[in-house]
């Protein structure tokens, strides 16, 4: 059975179809990019995954289990971890703080926390950063943070939400980087939400496509992009029939 | 330059030396414990000027004349009619203002609290009118009350309706009790549940409301539907004002309503609800037409006058003003600014003359619980905006209307 | 209602003989609650009319005003002195105490609230809750300084009249309270729905953020949406004044009953507030016809935190993620 | 940081002295209820200041545990030290049944729900009499009865300076139990939980789990200020399930700095003698202008120093410490 399914998934506020009858399934290892123009529903798949939203229709099985309808805390405890899209860092703690908290999830012991969370810092190149409040960060620093806190929690699986969003040419490079890392060194199997192309070609092992809450292509990164849905998608009608 | 020095130095001695004499005459220092923030703040206010003008009236006539003439001085503290802080200002009073006694709360729960203090500190504590039995029951050395206890009011207020029935052959079968759901409220309404069945008068409704509710219709159609011979009503002033009205809006029409003092006899209750209250009953300790003794006109004309916006006294307002007195005696017979030797005096006194007999029965004198031996109480029933007293017939001097005329034969 | 001859005023039948006993006892019965639940109707409208305005301010600026019932007590003495020195008719005064009003919400917003909104971005209800308490204990009493404790009313035209129609007494001073209230509460809703500024309101409250986007100047929204709240309560007072009392605490007795209503009809939503008002009308006028009044009131609470949990956007709200 | 440790080792000291300096009783009394107040305070700092959650109802445990100790002691003669910790268990339960519903609930809706619930309790308290063998005498509240001399199985002393040592020694516990909480594990979680709920709950934390374990160990400090309250006025009545009291505790804790260590002790320490005073001094003469002066030093607080007193004093002080460092 896979790594990771999505069966049938469905999704709607109201009368809008966020989410419209998802199939997608992810092996151990992958690094898939999901991409999509603007609002096709990308977060909010995300936020359904992590059990922020409950789905009306559908399964989400992670090695076997379905996650529909348990509580994000849990999900995180099953081995799936996540950023968010907009900062969340806990701003009165310090960064080595927000790093801990986040360690607790897998060992009780202060020692061995910290030793961890210093582990994972020097791994992001945040330790000198440690004992300053999370909220005198500069974004980058924010977003690292993000990442250091999901890998506190020693996930499987890593939901990335726009991580490179808003880096210079060179943080993106240090961040495809230690991403890749993160898939060698640690084994984590990562699902990442992007927009920055170059990066999505040089960093996905296949890209998934959604678009208006259903997927429209999938596959590696040189053929979906040159899929003339997905550039209609993206670009509009009167450039889809190149 | 120097004999300005000396002019000056001499002005400076004659003036200490007057003031030294002023000084002479000590003060005798009494607190006083009432409401005067907060729903109450009206009702304190009545209450402080019958204590000033209790204390003007014997300061003139010389003061305390076995303490060689000295002077009652009250000092005012505010409960804002909460029971926690009647008890930090009592303490406040006897520790760092020393008075030698204490009068006051007014709220049955205030005095219920405060005089456990005055009690751990041995100081005399007269209540002038609160109602709960309890303030009197628990073997307290140091608390003095004059106002009948609770229970004993709904005795009269049933006695009062049997005693209609037989003079006016209209007797009462069902009677019902509506109450402000506070510590007088329910006092009163225990007190009915227990008399009530000894003359056979059955209770139809039995209803205590939330203070500070901002509808009576609920209530009072529940009062209509449960067809009362005679519905006895206990609320502060604000529910009082609303009660009448809402009765009046929905025709109720029983035999007769009975008010228990408090909201129904607070002058501005009449101010405001003017010709509804007509031929509305009142449980009261006191009012301006009995006739048992001249004092209780002579001296309403004088407060009336005195006072800046010329009213009567009210029952509690009246009980204030022969409780000046009722001091005025002990401090006289005791003869000492010792609080033991005033609590003495206020176990032993027995009062048959002067002011304090303005209160309808003689003599006074505490029992040893400190309860006024002989209190009673008087119903009086509204007639153009008058208090005027109908029962009991011994001290009173009108003939009561029973049964009430309907609200649409009104004019 | 069976044929029993329901006699004016007294509420037993003239001959008990003639009407048979149970036919009697029920017809009382059933007037009881025809009675109960219109009074509770007519007093549950001006409840939620006074809600209205809290509504208007929690629903747009998200502010949890604890002042409400200060204010309301201010628009209570306005109107009270209007009748008093003016000798106007109550209704007529409740314009010229809705203009005054209108100011008077204007600059609270603008002297106390806005200087908290400007510095965080979204008001902890804390900081608000606490501030608006300590202007309640500043305006009721300075009140109670100025105009004494005394308990005040005013005699007017409406007093003490009441309509009877088939055995049943309606006041006339509420009745003519409760259709003047719903007239307003149209014209309130025409007012957000149809004019831009109505528009701006209902903008900022469903996303500040993107109203500020859009060109709208949210400080000035807020201030006329609080002048606005204050009219209402202007409105509000006139219609209670002539069968209600005026004191300096008076405010007390409607401010979490207000929140209750507000809540209960959804944030916001101004038909909402005036419909949640009439239910808990109902609830308390017919509740106590059964259960002792005091727990009528506990129950109003439970109903509130049960609608707080189960449907936090009130009854009639919409259900928005 | 020093700042945390010399400010109160100083302060126990001069708290420890203060009854052989100040010998008037009535000052006893005032720095009595400075430091009830302040265990108070510092009792909802646990769920509002560590969790965040700015409860509205903390007067229902307190009116609980002064309840349950009485009654406890009146009718079956429990020594109210003992009564003391029944009443905070119970306190504990009854906050799991108010944490449940209102934890659901986020910024002014949860506000407003723990305030209703100071009203329900407060009613069924005045309307509730004689249940079984117990009177809970309604509205005229239930009188502690009255024994003589020094005796801790009464909890009752005829000098105060009982009453002051023991309510400080309630103090410092809760100091420490907060400062062990911050500390620990359960503290991070707290202060994540305060920060950003959602982010807490993504990286594991069960956030409603967290938020009523706070609450009942709040609850259950809470009620044991209700005991102390009781034995020393000697007295209770349903006006102590008051939302006016839940603010004013609610005050204190801001008016200090909500979430520090000695925030409410400061918030007691400059708020409680204002209200005494303004009261003493000038509410017999003056009706109300006491309360025109506590309203407006809440509104000056609130309008210009919404964290408290000790966050910008700590920040400048940690700023002075930081550069040093």
């Amino acid at each position: 059975m896979a790594f990771f399914e999505i069966k049938a998934l469905q999704k709607q506020f109201g009368g809008l179809v966020a989410i419209r009858d998802l199939n997608m399934s992810i092996e151990q290892g992958e690094i898939v990019v999901l991409i999509g123009p603007n609002g096709a529903g990308k977060t909010t798949l995300f936020n359904v995954i992590t059990g922020v939203y409950v789905p009306k229709r559908g399964q989400i099985l992670f090695k076997g289990r379905n996650l529909v309808g348990m509580g994000p805390d849990k999900i995180c405890r099953r081995g799936i971890a996540r950023t968010f899209q907009i900062v969340k860092p806990f701003h009165t703690l310090t960064v080595l703080d927000n790093t801990k908290v986040a360690a607790f999830c897998r060992i009780k012991s202060h020692e061995k926390a910290t030793q961890t969370s210093i582990g994972i810092l020097q791994f992001l190149g945040l330790e000198d950063k440690a004992h300053i409040p999370a909220e005198h960060l500069t974004l980058t620093q924010k977003k690292k943070l993000e990442l250091a806190r999901a890998l506190a929690t020693q996930p499987q699986f890593l939901l990335l939400d726009e991580t490179l969003a808003g880096l210079n040419a060179t943080e993106i490079e240090s961040m495809i980087e230690t991403v890749r890392k993160i898939r060698e060194e640690k084994g984590v199997t990562i699902l990442a939400v992007e927009h920055v192309m170059r990066a999505v070609m040089k960093i996905s092992d296949r890209v998934v496509v959604i678009d208006q809450g259903h997927k429209i292509a999938e596959g590696p990164p040189e053929e979906v992009v040159r899929n003339p849905e997905v550039i209609k998608a993206y670009l509009g009608e009167e450039y889809g029939h190149t | 330059m120097k004999t300005i020095g000396i002019i000056l130095l001499t002005f400076f001695c004659v003036f200490y030396y007057g003031l030294g004499l002023t000084y002479a005459q000590q003060e005798v220092k009494v607190g006083v414990l009432i409401p005067l923030s907060g729903g109450l703040a009206v009702i304190g206010e009545n209450l402080q000027m019958a204590h000033d003008f209790a204390v003007k009236e014997i300061n003139e006539a010389g003061g305390i004349k076995s303490l060689n003439g000295a002077k009652i001085k009250l000092i005012y503290a505010d409960t804002r009619g909460d029971s926690k802080i009647g008890m930090s200002e009592a303490e406040r009073l006897i520790l760092r203002e020393g008075v030698v006694a204490i009068m006051g709360a007014f709220q049955s729960s205030v005095s219920y609290t405060s005089t456990e203090v005055s009690e751990k500190y041995q100081v005399p504590y007269l209540v002038p009118n609160s109602l709960m039995d309890a303030i009197t029951e628990r073997g307290l050395k140091y608390t003095f009350r004059v106002e009948r206890k609770g229970s004993l009011w709904a005795k009269d207020q049933i006695d009062f309706i049997a005693d209609m029935g037989k003079a006016t052959g209209k007797s009462a079968r069902t009677i019902g009790v509506v109450y402000e759901s506070t510590d007088m409220g329910q006092a009163i309404a225990k007190g009915i549940r227990k008399w009530a069945p000894e003359k056979g008068l059955t209770i139809g409704l039995d209803e205590g409301y939330p203070p500070k509710t901002s509808d009576m219709t609920p209530v009072v159609l529940k009062m209509k539907r449960a067809n009362l011979d005679v519905v006895i009503l206990n609320s502060y002033t604000s529910d009082a004002i609303l009660l009448i009205r809402t009765i009046a809006d929905q025709r109720v029409n029983p035999i007769a309503f009975l008010g228990s003092s408090s909201g129904y006899s607070d002058p501005s209750f009449i101010k405001e609800v003017g010709k509804l209250a007509e031929y509305f009953f009142d449980l009261t300790e006191w009012t301006t037409d009995l006739k048992h003794s001249p004092l209780v006109q002579q001296k309403n004309a004088a407060y009336k006058k005195w006072n800046k916006d010329n009213r009567d006294f009210n029952g509690g307002a009246a009980f204030c003003y022969a409780s000046t007195y009722i001091l005025y005696e002990a401090l006289e017979k005791a003869a000492s600014y010792d609080p033991k030797k005033i609590r003495d005096a206020f176990a032993t006194i027995k009062i048959t003359k002067g002011p304090a007999m303005m209160i309808p029965w003689t003599p006074i004198e505490f029992d040893a619980e400190g309860q006024a031996k002989g209190a009673r109480m008087l119903v009086v029933q509204y007639r153009d905006g008058q208090r005027r007293s109908v029962w009991p017939a011994e001290i009173a001097s009108n003939k009561p209307v029973w049964p009430v005329p309907k609200w649409e034969e009104r004019k | 209602m069976g044929g029993a001859k329901v006699t004016k005023g007294r509420w037993r039948a003239k001959e008990p003989s003639k009407v048979h006993c149970t036919e009697r006892y029920e017809v009382a019965y059933v007037i009881g609650f025809i009675e109960a639940t219109i009074s509770g109707i007519l007093m549950g409208g001006l409840y939620g009319f006074i809600a209205v305005s809290l509504s208007l301010i929690f629903g747009v600026a998200k502010i949890v005003n604890f002042a409400h019932g200060a204010l309301f007590m201010v628009a209570m003495f306005l109107v009270y002195w209007i009748l008093v020195l003016l000798k106007v008719d109550p209704y007529l005064s409740s314009l010229i105490a809705a203009g005054f009003l209108f100011f008077f919400g204007y600059f609270f917003q603008r002297l106390f609230i806005e200087p908290i909104l400007r510095r965080e971005k979204e008001t902890a209800p804390l900081t608000v809750i606490l501030l608006t308490s300590g202007l309640m204990m500043i305006i009721e009493n300075v009140a109670l300084l100025l105009f004494g404790a005394d308990y005040r009313t005013v005699k007017t035209g409406y007093t003490g009249k009441v309509w009877e129609i088939a055995g049943l007494f309606i006041a006339q001073p509420r009745m003519i309270g409760f259709v003047l209230s719903l007239v307003l509460i149209l014209l309130l809703e025409l007012y957000l729905r149809k004019t831009n500024l109505g528009r701006a309101i209902r903008a900022t409250s469903q996303d500040r953020e993107a109203a500020r986007l859009m060109g709208i100047d949210d400080y000035r929204v807020y201030k006329i949406t609080f002048g606005v709240g204050g009219t209402m309560l202007g409105f509000a007072a006139a219609f209670l004044v002539p069968f209600y009392f005026v004191h300096p605490a008076v405010g007390e007795l409607f401010v979490l009953k207000s929140f209750v209503i507000v809540v209960l009809g959804g944030l916001g939503s101004i038909t909402g507030a005036f419909l949640a008002g009439i239910i808990v009308g109902i609830i308390e006028s017919l509740g106590a016809q059964f259960i002792n009044s005091a727990l009528v009131e506990s129950l109003i609470f439970i109903i509130f935190i049960g609608c707080l949990v189960v449907k936090p956007t009130g009854l009639l709200g919409k259900q928005r993620e | 940081m020093s700042w945390n440790r010399t400010f109160p080792a100083v302060a126990v000291s001069v708290a420890v002295l203060f009854p052989f300096v100040m010998r008037d009783p009535y000052f006893l009394h005032a720095a009595i209820t400075v430091l009830l107040f302040a265990f108070l305070a510092s009792s909802w700092n646990i769920i509002g200041g560590l969790a965040g959650q700015h409860s509205f109802g903390h007067s229902v445990f307190f009116g609980i545990g002064a309840y349950v100790s009485t009654i406890l002691f009146i009718y079956w003669n429990v020594p109210p030290f003992l009564g003391m910790i029944v009443g905070g268990i119970i306190a504990a339960i009854a906050s799991i049944g108010i944490g449940y519903p209102c934890f659901k609930l986020r910024g002014p809706y949860f506000a407003l729900s723990t305030l209703a619930f100071t009203e329900i309790f407060r009613i069924i308290a005045t309307t509730t009499e004689q249940v079984g063998p117990v009177d809970f005498k309604g509205a005229a509240g239930i009188l502690i009865p009255f024994r003589p001399g020094n005796s801790f199985v009464n909890f009752q002393f005829a000098e105060k300076a009982y009453y002051y040592y023991i309510i400080l020694a309630m103090l410092i516990l809760i100091l420490f139990i907060h400062n062990w909480i911050e500390k620990s594990r359960w503290g991070l979680y707290l202060a994540a939980i305060r920060d950003n709920e959602d982010a807490a709950r993504s990286i594991g934390i069960n956030a409603r789990r967290f938020k009523i374990l706070a609450l009942m160990i709040s609850a259950f400090f809470g009620a044991m200020a209700g005991t102390f309250y009781a034995q020393f006025f000697l007295y209770i009545e349903p006006i102590l399930f008051s939302s006016a009291l839940s603010i004013e505790i609610l005050l204190i804790a801001i008016v200090g700095g909500a979430g520090t260590l000695m925030g409410p002790f400061l918030g007691s320490l400059i708020l409680t003698p204002i209200s005494e005073l303004t009261r003493t001094y000038l509410g017999g003469t003056y009706a109300g202008v006491q309360l025109i002066i506590y309203g407006g030093v809440l509104v000056a607080v609130m309008m210009f120093a919404p964290q408290g007193i000790i966050p910008p004093l700590a920040k400048r002080y940690r700023k002075l410490f930081e550069r040093r460092a």
